[in-house]
């Protein structure tokens, strides 16, 4: 298989999603045969899916081929460059795992519903991302982005007997067909300037156009496109459409699909069109800003555990866009080496993201599974009954705290490099921008690794606070297969860093005016520093460093205390007994940092007391506190605009009054007005 | 030569760290009119620890277990690539500022599990409280440190050490401004006051202490180690970076007077430090993101004054 | 047609109407006399001013409402509203249509227009189904008395089609109104407003 | 001999349901073998057309690219809905509903109704296609107040007096087309020497004719403000007939229009009839999406967006280039997906017993299938890949941008609302408890396979447009440009 071409991996991979889709829908009797069936012929297709995008990457074997459909104008037009590769190949990778995950995971809607459809569908999303990632023309994305879009809404709302799923449906595939509108129109614009819906005929042309256009289809491409990818405030349909899918594919959507909204970013900000004015930059740079510090406290305020992974989504997504944001600025500011460097970093980020949000979705997917409930208060003590699923869940939690060794570390340090390196080299206005993007990054770390402090904690560490807590167990073998590899990855990529920025830098410099520009960093094996010696770092160092003062450590410690007793006891427990009650819980937890951050949280406490003694208020029976976080975005911005529009389709419907003399009086006029409008 | 300054270099800190500890708490007793423990005190205790046997909570995991390992391990390899006494013994892949920071929150983090590890109640709120002030500090140490860079040109820590040595008056204004915002980081990352009273296990008021409640015996000791390391390199930092008189800068024999200077320069920190301690009071929980912010915008102002003027 | 409240003097009004339409087409028919057209003309007098009366005079008399409801507007203001409705067709908005014949039949022809509109304005105005189907009759007398004055009469069958239709048309009607009468005891048709959005 | 069959077959079969003595069966096999050969017979004539581009006999009939595409259309949805219809009112004649006097009052009128529409496709002669057209409404109108009740009774009557005047004003309009060959006005005309002699009309009252025009048989179409009988009869009418009134009446009135707009452009230029042609489009499209938004009944819903896709043909027309091609194409997908939506809704109707969406809920566990089907019949009307009117609508966006960019950006806005409004019902339905007493099951494997060839047409076409469509809708196209 190695030998094939890249494009005819290419097709071989998404003739082989379509076989897992349409056989997995004909074997939907037989639950177990269509589960094995689609999941086997997706890790196949995704495995397919790899080898091509790797051939792209290091063979160097790019194509675009393109076949008339039997419609004028659009063209299905394939087109695999190394920025659509490096994305082919992150969807792959987690596809292939997922799939590998998934063969266990759906076990248990065995019976509950029909497996073929859920293999269709999973076939048909991760064949749509795939398309969306290589498509070479407007319509034909168009065509495909809706797939991709239909196929995730209806794998959000699979799980339909539960009404809130059908809501999150609901508002997801609302917002992202509006979404859509947008990418359309901007497409339409986009025609109109250049006179071609292709996008490297679009490149070509787009070098005179007035400036005024390229703003308009900026701001339109950046509300689709940000719809998809998640950036606040257009977010309100990820927390809680996430969540609902089945994990594998909360793992694709989260690590994954809202990526895709990011690859068209950097293809239309980066590649298509050539000078793009600084103040877009600065507008990503804010918008990436914002997202991620905001993404991080909302997180913090969740205790749903797949809602929070949710929100941590929408904060890495600012992260990435930080790193796109940096590299727009230096393109628009012509330094070629740092764009390229803050494009490779938000590459970087991409992929690390990918990897260690479908980790961590996946865990949390097993937990669940045990468990029966997404309620962070109702775990506790987990790592004793599911202690590899709890190492994996670690690992995911120290790489999105970018931890070191992990990856998460290297990516939001080239980031920083970025920013930092914009402080300087900038305007005024720029300056302050980047100075306060790097203080958001700052503190999104921090506030991130309190968070999963706080998840892990209150999930796998302690007792059981529930009952079905105490009667989890391991999950089976293709689970933890899925989450061990990508547990590895994590570390692989951390170390192996330097190389793998290498090849990103690569992808960057073959993007619009980066053509062959070299990185402001020299990445190495070993190390990687920047090209003006402001920073250097090498993560295998630290991995060695690290390990070699835990051996020292372990060493010294052990050989002066070999002959001190270790005992087991209870915990101190000031003389009554521990009930779970006493534990942290995840609300208490991160209560703190809520009122800290309330002005922008806007927490909100409801108390319901109940009384033993109803005259004399004396003795608590019951007192239950509930505490949330005010939905900003439904009450001040989405909410009015609703209400603005149904008032409008009231008065609309006025029209309709049921009296027909009306009725015909509307043809007369219309009659009358036409006449005289005729003459005038 | 350069193996014996590389010997110090590594050792400086774990060695040094119990001392300033029982530095600090002497000039604190004297200055409450107290005769105060000796100085070496530290050092007993440790042994004391090292010596007893110790007791692990039921319901703790491998993680209660393996914590204070890594903290300890990360507080020495932080000791390694931060310039104690020297600014030529660089090595330039590892320290750099964000290398520190984040080894300092990989630390931090663990501490925090252990924390929650055992299930008392005390270490739940203990690693809420230190998880909360950690994220907020962070802000403000990472941007006391970037106000320094851009003038060296340089992240990397002995760079930054060299070039502020060579700095005019008017030029080292500013940093004064994020060296006082550097201070409140470093009080907050230790436990001390204002922050947290490092003497007391009133639950009220202690953070660090409610996390290392459940841990003893040698565990209690690294920890306790750790902690002081952890102090020490701070102080280090503050007094290397922000007033780096005295470095040697070559392997001869200014080492030891360079070392000397460090242990000069450590003690006016540590004077400070037992000055605040002993003349204001801590401050109540929620006023603290007010001192942090502070201190993040000090560091921002001081770049601001450093990029635009 | 639009004052009288009384049903059949509106029904008499309509015969009158379409009598004097019938003989314009026999006039011109008789200019150069064929037997299919003067057939057409038969037929038409047939349906029109035979058949459609008595169909709606049976109506009237199967659900005694001898007195059609009121309209919307009083009557000066329908005076006024015909008034305004023939100066629009005067105006210089319909003057092209003059234009398709010589000067002297010009204003015949405007005068056919207005009869079109002004029966619409009846067909709004009134409340009742039966004002409404005359309205309607009325109009379309008002477009055959257009063809015949602009020359637009088609051949003999086509115009054997249009009678047929407006036959079906009349017949039609008149079971919908009754049945409308059985369903909603009157012939309001203003008061049929369950069909609407709420 | 094929056209004048084509008008004979319903004709005979007409009379033949009148005659036949209760036997339901009876009836169904009439009306299954009329619509069977009508199709067969469109095939043939369809096939004529192909090959020698314009197929007449003698000189009433005749038959032309555009034609053909209606003539395919209608007796494609006339066979479907005629077989649905067998089946929808046995089951409603179990219920016991209806007797058998109704249904075979049905069935006569229907073939009446067939008769009209393939007369008023093949006729060369505007006045006879007026005639047809209004033998549409006379044919139709007891089929609305089928049910009799009042409601029905009222939808009826105010389709029958709009539709009426509507078509007054368009004869009007026609007469006043007509004088341009007023010098013999006793000779046979046909749409052919019209649009030879247009130039020597008068622009002016070229101009007034075709505002009455639009505005006559824009009411049968269903343009608004002329729509406000649509919502009525469409939610009264039994489904099948409701299917056909959308998925077909509609586009043969707008085919009269279509000629019509021929002889004027080429009289006085496209831009006036284009521009006429966006405002309406506009206004049904906008008023449309905001009736459609939070709507109570869904077979009103279903009408409105009818409304909404009529619209969107006349834009399509008016923004001219491939906008025409699309439009044309727009109208075939359109036909299809609304009787999907229109057989499917009949079954959920026939489960449910009510109109009222608040009634309806959990379709997927009573219905798995006709759920299925009324999914994919919306998301096919509100344009969702891979549904081809994802497609034609981009087409028509495209031409809008290029000569008219504001009405474009209206026209995207309006479709976008439409989807909000449409989607949130179909998910009020579909999903969620069904009410406890609805017992599960579909109503008869006839109900499911019909809309089922359907959606699988409309998917097939969607993904590939067969050649002889293509060459049919471009030669129809053709003339536009």
């Amino acid at each position: 298989m190695l030998n094939f071409s890249s494009q005819s991996l290419f097709f071989i991979s998404l003739l082989l999603f379509a076989v897992g889709a349409i056989g997995a829908l004909l074997l939907g009797k037989n639950d177990r045969k269509a589960n094995a069936w689609g999941n086997m012929l997706g890790c196949m297709g995704s495995l397919g899916g790899i080898l091509a995008a790797v051939r792209v990457l290091f063979w160097g074997e790019k194509f675009s081929v393109s076949f008339d459909s039997s419609f004028p104008l659009i063209r299905l037009s394939f087109h695999l460059d190394n920025l659509s590769a490096f994305f082919m190949l992150v969807i792959s990778l987690i596809a292939l795992l997922a799939s590998i995950y998934a063969l266990g995971y759906a076990k248990h809607f065995f019976g509950k519903y029909n497996l073929g459809t859920l293999g269709f569908l999973y076939n048909l999303f991760i064949a749509g991302m795939l398309l969306v990632v290589t498509a070479g023309n407007a319509i034909f994305f168009s065509i495909v982005w809706e797939i991709m879009s239909l196929a995730s809404y209806f794998l959000v709302v699979f799980d339909r007997q539960d009404k809130n799923n059908v809501k999150a449906g609901t508002l997801y595939f609302v917002m992202t067909h509006i979404g859509t509108a947008f990418i359309i129109l901007a497409f339409l614009l986009l025609y109109k300037l250049t006179g071609s819906l292709d996008f490297s005929v679009m490149k070509n042309n787009l070098g005179q156009t007035p400036v005024i256009f390229k703003n308009i289809v900026f701001v339109l491409a950046l509300v689709g496109f940000g719809t998809k990818a998640g950036i606040i405030p257009l977010h309100i349909w990820l927390p809680s459409a996430h969540p609902a899918a089945p994990t594998q594919v909360s793992a694709l959507m989260s690590g994954v699909m809202i990526k895709t909204g990011i690859y068209m970013m950097i293809r239309i900000f980066m590649d298509v069109f050539p000078g793009a004015p600084l103040w877009w930059g600065l507008v990503i740079l804010s918008i990436g800003a914002v997202s991620s510090l905001l993404g991080v406290l909302y997180a913090l305020s969740e205790h749903d555990i797949k809602r929070l992974l949710a929100y941590h989504s929408i904060e890495n997504i600012g992260i990435i866009l930080l790193g796109l944001g940096s590299a727009m600025v230096f393109l628009s500011l012509d330094m070629q080496a740092l764009a390229v460097l803050g494009l490779a970093a938000a590459l970087f980020h991409t992929l690390n993201h990918a990897v260690f949000k479908s980790l961590l979705f996946m865990g949390a997917g097993s937990v669940i599974a045990k468990t029966h409930t997404r309620n962070i208060e109702e775990y506790g003590g987990l790592i004793h009954l599911m202690p590899q699923t709890a190492f994996f869940f670690l690992i995911g939690s120290m790489a999105i705290s970018a931890l070191p060794p992990f990856n998460g570390f290297f990516s939001e340090w080239l980031i920083f490099q970025a920013l930092f390196s914009g402080i300087n080299s900038a305007g005024l206005l720029a300056s302050w921008v980047f100075i306060l993007s790097a203080g958001a990054l700052a503190f999104t770390g921090g506030l991130a690794a309190a968070c999963f402090v706080k998840a892990f904690g209150t999930t796998f560490l302690a007792r059981p606070r529930s009952e079905e807590a105490k009667q989890a167990k391991e999950v089976d073998l293709s689970l933890r297969i899925g989450m061990g590899t990508l547990a590895g990855l994590t570390l692989v990529l951390g170390v192996l860093a330097g190389p793998i920025c290498k090849v990103l830098v690569r992808v960057a410099g073959s993007l619009g005016n980066l053509q062959n520009a070299q990185a402001a960093a020299n990445f190495g094996i070993f190390s990687s520093h920047l090209k003006n010696n402001f920073a250097a770092l090498s993560m295998p160092g630290i991995l060695f460093f690290l390990l070699l003062a835990l051996a020292v450590t372990f060493v010294l410690v052990y050989g002066t205390t070999r002959k001190q007793k270790v005992k087991i006891g209870r915990v101190w427990d000031c003389g009554t007994d521990l009930s779970p009650r006493m534990e942290i819980t995840a609300t208490g937890f991160s209560r703190a940092i809520i009122t800290i951050f309330g002005g922008i949280l806007q927490p909100t406490k409801q108390t319901a007391v109940e009384y033993r003694d109803a005259d004399m208020r004396y003795f608590k029976k019951t007192n239950v506190v509930s505490l949330k976080t005010k939905d900003v975005y439904g009450s001040y911005l989405y909410g009015p605009g609703q209400k603005l529009v149904e008032r409008f389709s009231r008065y609309t419907k006025k029209i309709q009054s049921g009296n027909i003399n009306a009725y015909i009086l509307y043809i007369f006029m219309t009659l009358i007005a036409l006449i005289i409008f005729l003459v005038i | 030569m350069l193996i014996l300054t590389w010997t110090i270099q590594l050792l400086a800190i774990p060695v040094l760290s119990p001392l300033f500890t029982g530095v600090i708490r002497k000039m604190k007793a004297r200055m409450q009119n107290r005769q105060g423990a000796s100085i070496f005190q530290p050092y007993k205790d440790l042994r004391k620890l090292f010596n007893k046997d110790e007791i692990i909570s039921q319901d703790a995991s491998w993680i209660f277990r393996f914590a204070p390992y890594l903290i300890f391990a990360v507080t020495l390899l932080i000791g390694a690539i931060i310039p104690i006494f020297s600014t030529y013994v660089a090595n330039q892949y590892l320290s750099n500022f964000l290398v520190v920071v984040y080894l300092l929150a990989l630390a931090t983090f663990f501490l925090a599990l252990s924390g929650m590890d055992a299930g008392s109640a005390f270490g739940g709120f203990g690693s809420s409280r230190e998880m909360t002030i950690a994220a907020l500090a962070e802000g403000g140490i990472i941007f006391s440190f970037l106000a320094l860079a851009p003038i060296s040109r340089s992240g990397n820590l002995f760079e930054i050490a060299k070039t502020i040595s060579t700095l005019q008056f008017m030029q080292f204004m500013p940093i004064t401004l994020a060296f006082a915002g550097f201070m409140l980081a470093l009080l907050a990352e230790n436990g001390r006051f204002p922050f947290d009273n490092p003497a007391t296990h009133l639950e009220l008021t202690m953070i660090h202490e409610a996390m290392i409640l459940e841990y003893s015996g040698k565990r209690l000791a690294l920890i306790e180690w750790a902690a002081a390391n952890k102090s020490l390199i701070f102080m280090a930092l503050a007094v290397n970076l922000f007033f780096p008189w005295g470095m040697a800068s070559a392997g001869d024999g200014s080492v030891l007077l360079a070392l000397l200077w460090f242990v000069a320069k450590v003690s006016v920190i540590c004077a400070g430090i037992a000055f605040v301690e002993s003349t204001i009071a801590k401050f109540r929980y929620f006023r603290l993101p007010d001192l942090l912010f502070t201190s993040f915008i000090l560091s921002v102002i001081t770049i601001g004054l450093i990029t635009f003027f | 047609m639009h004052i009288s409240r009384k049903s059949s003097s509106l029904i008499y009004l309509y015969v009158v109407q379409s009598v004097v339409i019938t003989l314009a087409l026999l006039m011109l028919t008789l200019k150069n006399p064929s037997w299919p057209l003067i057939l057409v003309v038969l037929v038409m007098f047939t349906v029109k001013v035979l058949v459609s009366p008595s169909f709606f005079f049976k109506l009237i008399q199967k659900h005694q409402v001898r007195f059609s409801l009121s309209s919307y507007l009083n009557t000066p203001l329908t005076l006024i509203g015909v008034v305004i409705l023939t100066a629009i067709t005067h105006a210089s908005f319909f003057r092209p249509i003059a234009g398709l014949v010589s000067v002297a039949k010009g204003n015949t022809l405007l005068l056919a227009v207005a009869v079109i509109l002004i029966s619409l304005f009846l067909i709004i105005n009134r409340r009742g189904a039966l004002p409404q189907m005359l309205g309607i009759l009325s109009l379309e007398n008002g477009i055959v008395a257009f063809a015949a004055v602009a020359g637009l009469e088609q051949t003999p069958g086509l115009q054997l089609g249009i009678i047929f239709d407006i036959f079906v048309w009349v017949v039609i009607a008149n079971v919908f109104a009754s049945m409308i009468y059985k369903q909603f005891g009157s012939l309001d048709v203003a008061s049929m407003t369950h069909l609407k959005e709420e | 001999m094929i056209l004048l069959s084509l008008i004979l077959i319903p004709l005979f079969s007409s009379l033949a349901s009148w005659q036949v003595k209760k036997d339901v069966r009876f009836l169904g096999w009439i009306i299954v073998t009329s619509s069977v050969l009508e199709l067969v017979l469109a095939t043939a004539a369809i096939v004529e057309v192909l090959t020698k581009g314009v197929y007449a006999e003698g000189i009433y009939f005749s038959l032309d690219a555009l034609g053909a595409l209606l003539l395919m259309i209608v007796a494609v949805i006339g066979l479907v809905a005629g077989l649905y219809s067998v089946g929808y009112l046995q089951m409603e004649r179990a219920k016991g509903i209806l007797g058998f006097r109704r249904i075979r009052q049905y069935f006569t009128l229907l073939h009446l109704f067939m008769l009209a529409m393939f007369f008023a496709v093949i006729t060369t002669n505007p006045v006879l296609t007026w005639v047809a057209i209004e033998a549409t409404t006379l044919s139709t109108a007891f089929l609305i107040s089928f049910y009799n009740k009042p409601s029905a009774m009222e939808a009826a009557w105010k389709y029958l007096m709009i539709n009426s005047i509507g078509l007054l004003l368009a004869f009007f309009g026609t007469l006043l087309i007509l004088s341009i060959n007023s010098t013999d006005s006793t000779r046979f005309v046909d749409w052919h020497t019209l649009l030879m002699n247009a130039s020597s009309i008068n622009p002016a009252i070229a101009k007034i004719a075709f505002i009455f025009i639009l505005i006559g048989y824009g009411t049968k179409m269903g343009l608004a403000p002329m729509h406000t009988w649509l919502p009525d009869a469409h939610s009264k009418a039994p489904v099948p007939i409701s299917s056909l009134l959308s998925g077909v009446l509609l586009n043969v009135a707008f085919l009269a229009i279509l000629r019509f707009k021929l002889i004027i452009d080429t009289a006085i230029g496209t831009q006036f009839s284009s521009s006429l042609l966006i405002f309406f489009g506009i206004l049904s499209v906008l008023i449309a999406a905001f009736m459609m938004l939070g709507q109570k009944n869904y077979k009103r819903m279903l009408a409105y967006s009818s409304i909404e896709h009529m619209g969107v043909m006349a834009l399509g027309f008016g923004f001219g280039g491939v906008g025409i091609f699309a439009a044309l194409l727009h109208m075939l997908y359109h036909s299809l997906a609304k009787s999907v939506l229109f057989l499917s809704s009949g079954n959920i109707f026939l489960k449910y017993s009510s109109t009222k969406i608040a009634n309806v809920k959990g379709i997927f566990s009573v219905l798995p299938v006709s759920g299925i089907l009324f999914l994919f019949g919306f998301l096919a009307a509100t344009g969702v890949p891979p549904f081809g009117i994802f497609i034609t609508e981009f087409y028509i966006l495209f031409a809008g941008i290029a000569s008219h960019p504001i009405a474009a950006v209206f026209l995207l806005l309006a479709l976008a609302l439409v989807f909000v409004g449409f989607f949130r019902n179909v998910a009020a339905m579909v999903f969620g408890e069904a009410p406890s007493k609805i017992k599960k099951g579909e109503a008869g494997r006839w109900s499911t396979w019909l809309p089922s060839i359907l959606v699988i047409i409309l998917i097939g076409i969607g993904f590939y447009l067969p050649h002889f469509i293509r060459t049919l809708i471009d030669s129809a196209a053709k003339s536009y440009l």
